[in-house]
């Protein structure tokens, strides 16, 4: 799940930045739909606080909300695999990356992601499905999958354009 | 998420409260797919100005009723759409492909 | 921070709740008082969708973010010790009581709370200051505090009477 | 949180927007006083209609501000509360304490 801009992929500094200490929030949750509805009230309410406009606070909602919907799809067996698997957590942080924009790893401990799942298809035909990774593609800057000692991280990345306010800090 | 069905002469009216994702798109789904199988009303008003948030799935859902009210030869309307069930459908380039009406009047009317 | 009715102290099965598994959401934090809307939106959003109504909702949510702000306070000193104190971790967990309910534990290192300071004061006269526990008894069916080795446990229960919606099982 | 200001007539007008917590009370609350003791305007509306959610530190800045108010001898109204924002003022009793209009203009006429 990475994006198509190169110069995104090698930058070190996007790479490491969630370890630099700059943790903002950290949700865990089993993986029960019902559960989606507080993660999005978390995330809008902190873009807003980003300075993110309405549609970004949309956009980056949304780009949160779908890889969980794909995880507890893929941890409850309602994805390709067809086949229940026990559930298991979902974790999000959240860390600020030198006040220029948000920064999300979306860890789970379900089954990995095989490469022929992770293209987005055309959308040129009408039919359902296959539009949760066009949505965070299409909302975030930064966007990486990679499979850790049987975690799933995935990373998602905005940076704020134009901050109406910053972040106070601490 | 709430869901009721109302009928104005041959038009089934669906009015939903909520958010439209993972936790209830297969009821919501099964509701609509109902209704368009079995009813057969030649119009089908979707009524989303109560719904905050939609997701992939819900628009999935969406999707597979408007193909099989195009099956039944039914018309399918949405109205109310949030800022926000404007951007999901834009993304999925389905803006165009869907009838939509800003209310109940318009899509009466239409 | 215990609630004057002793019924609901002594009940047992409300004592042992929160390590029954039925964990919803944990919530780790900085305190840092930017991030208190992010908390805020994650429990209008779960409550909304517990079937409690806009005023239990607000209710909740205030009784939830409110110790927050006092913990927040206390750890950095801007409370009547008045000296900075490290900034510590906030955490929050809910947990689905028998589909009743819903239970919240915050949980922080900072300085235990003294019995001086659990105090409510009376509203008769005006004057700022003093209205967060009050907020917090006003909204909940059982708040109860704890230390326990070097943790405060700030436990708040409110019972669903209405249910409209009940959660989805998982 | 933003805050801005506007004078019509001698009327001073804060316009809040976001929320008022912990986070903002204290820039609030200095933005209220300075208002109140260098400028003493007869009369200082607050308007809270773009105001979601008010905290105990917010009722406290609003207290402050009144009391501030009252010794320069300028009037307080508090105008376009939201449900939130009027129950926290009734919990903490201080619903009657305050001058509350629904708007501008019935501030402005009042
Ligand atoms: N983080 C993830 N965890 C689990 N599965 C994932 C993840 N990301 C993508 N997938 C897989 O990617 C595939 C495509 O997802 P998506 O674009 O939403 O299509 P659909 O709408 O058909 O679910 C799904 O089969 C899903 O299992
Ligand atoms: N969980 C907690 N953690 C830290 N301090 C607390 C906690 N609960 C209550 N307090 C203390 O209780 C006191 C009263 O709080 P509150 O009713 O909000 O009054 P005030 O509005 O003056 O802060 C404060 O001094 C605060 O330090």
């Amino acid at each position: 799940m990475n994006t198509a801009s190169p110069e995104r992929r090698s930058s070190g500094k996007e790479r490491n930045s969630n370890s630099d200490g700059s943790l903002l929030l950290r949700l865990e949750l089993p993986s029960n739909p019902a559960l989606l509805c507080a993660v999005r009230g978390a995330i809008e309410r902190l873009t807003e606080s980003f300075g993110f406009s309405p549609e970004e606070c949309r956009a980056v909602t949304r780009a949160v909300d779908e890889p969980i919907e794909l995880i507890i799809s893929s941890i409850r067996g309602r994805s390709s695999q067809g086949r229940p698997i026990p559930e298991r957590s979902v974790q999000r942080k959240a860390g600020l990356k030198n006040v220029e924009g948000l920064e999300i790893v979306l860890c789970d401990r379900g089954p990995a992601i095989k490469p022929e799942q992770m293209c987005i298809r055309t959308l040129e035909e009408v039919r359902a499905g296959g539009l949760g990774l066009h949505f965070i593609q299409e909302s975030m800057d930064f966007v990486e999958y990679k499979r850790v000692k049987g975690t799933n991280r995935l990373r998602l990345i905005k940076h704020v354009r134009a901050p109406k306010s910053s972040l106070p800090s601490k | 998420m709430e869901i009721s069905v109302r009928k104005i002469d041959k038009t089934v009216i669906f009015d939903l409260s909520g958010d439209m994702d993972l936790g209830n798109t297969p009821a919501v789904r099964k509701a609509f797919l109902r209704e368009v199988w079995e009813n057969r009303a030649p119009r089908v008003v979707i009524n989303l100005s109560s719904v905050k948030y939609i997701d992939s799935s819900g628009v999935a859902s969406l999707v597979e009723t408007l193909k099989a009210s195009r099956d039944v030869g039914s018309r399918l309307i949405l109205i109310g759409l949030s800022a926000s069930a404007r951007e999901v459908l834009q993304l999925s380039r389905l803006l165009k492909i869907f009838e939509i009406y800003d209310n109940e009047e318009e899509a009466l009317a239409a």
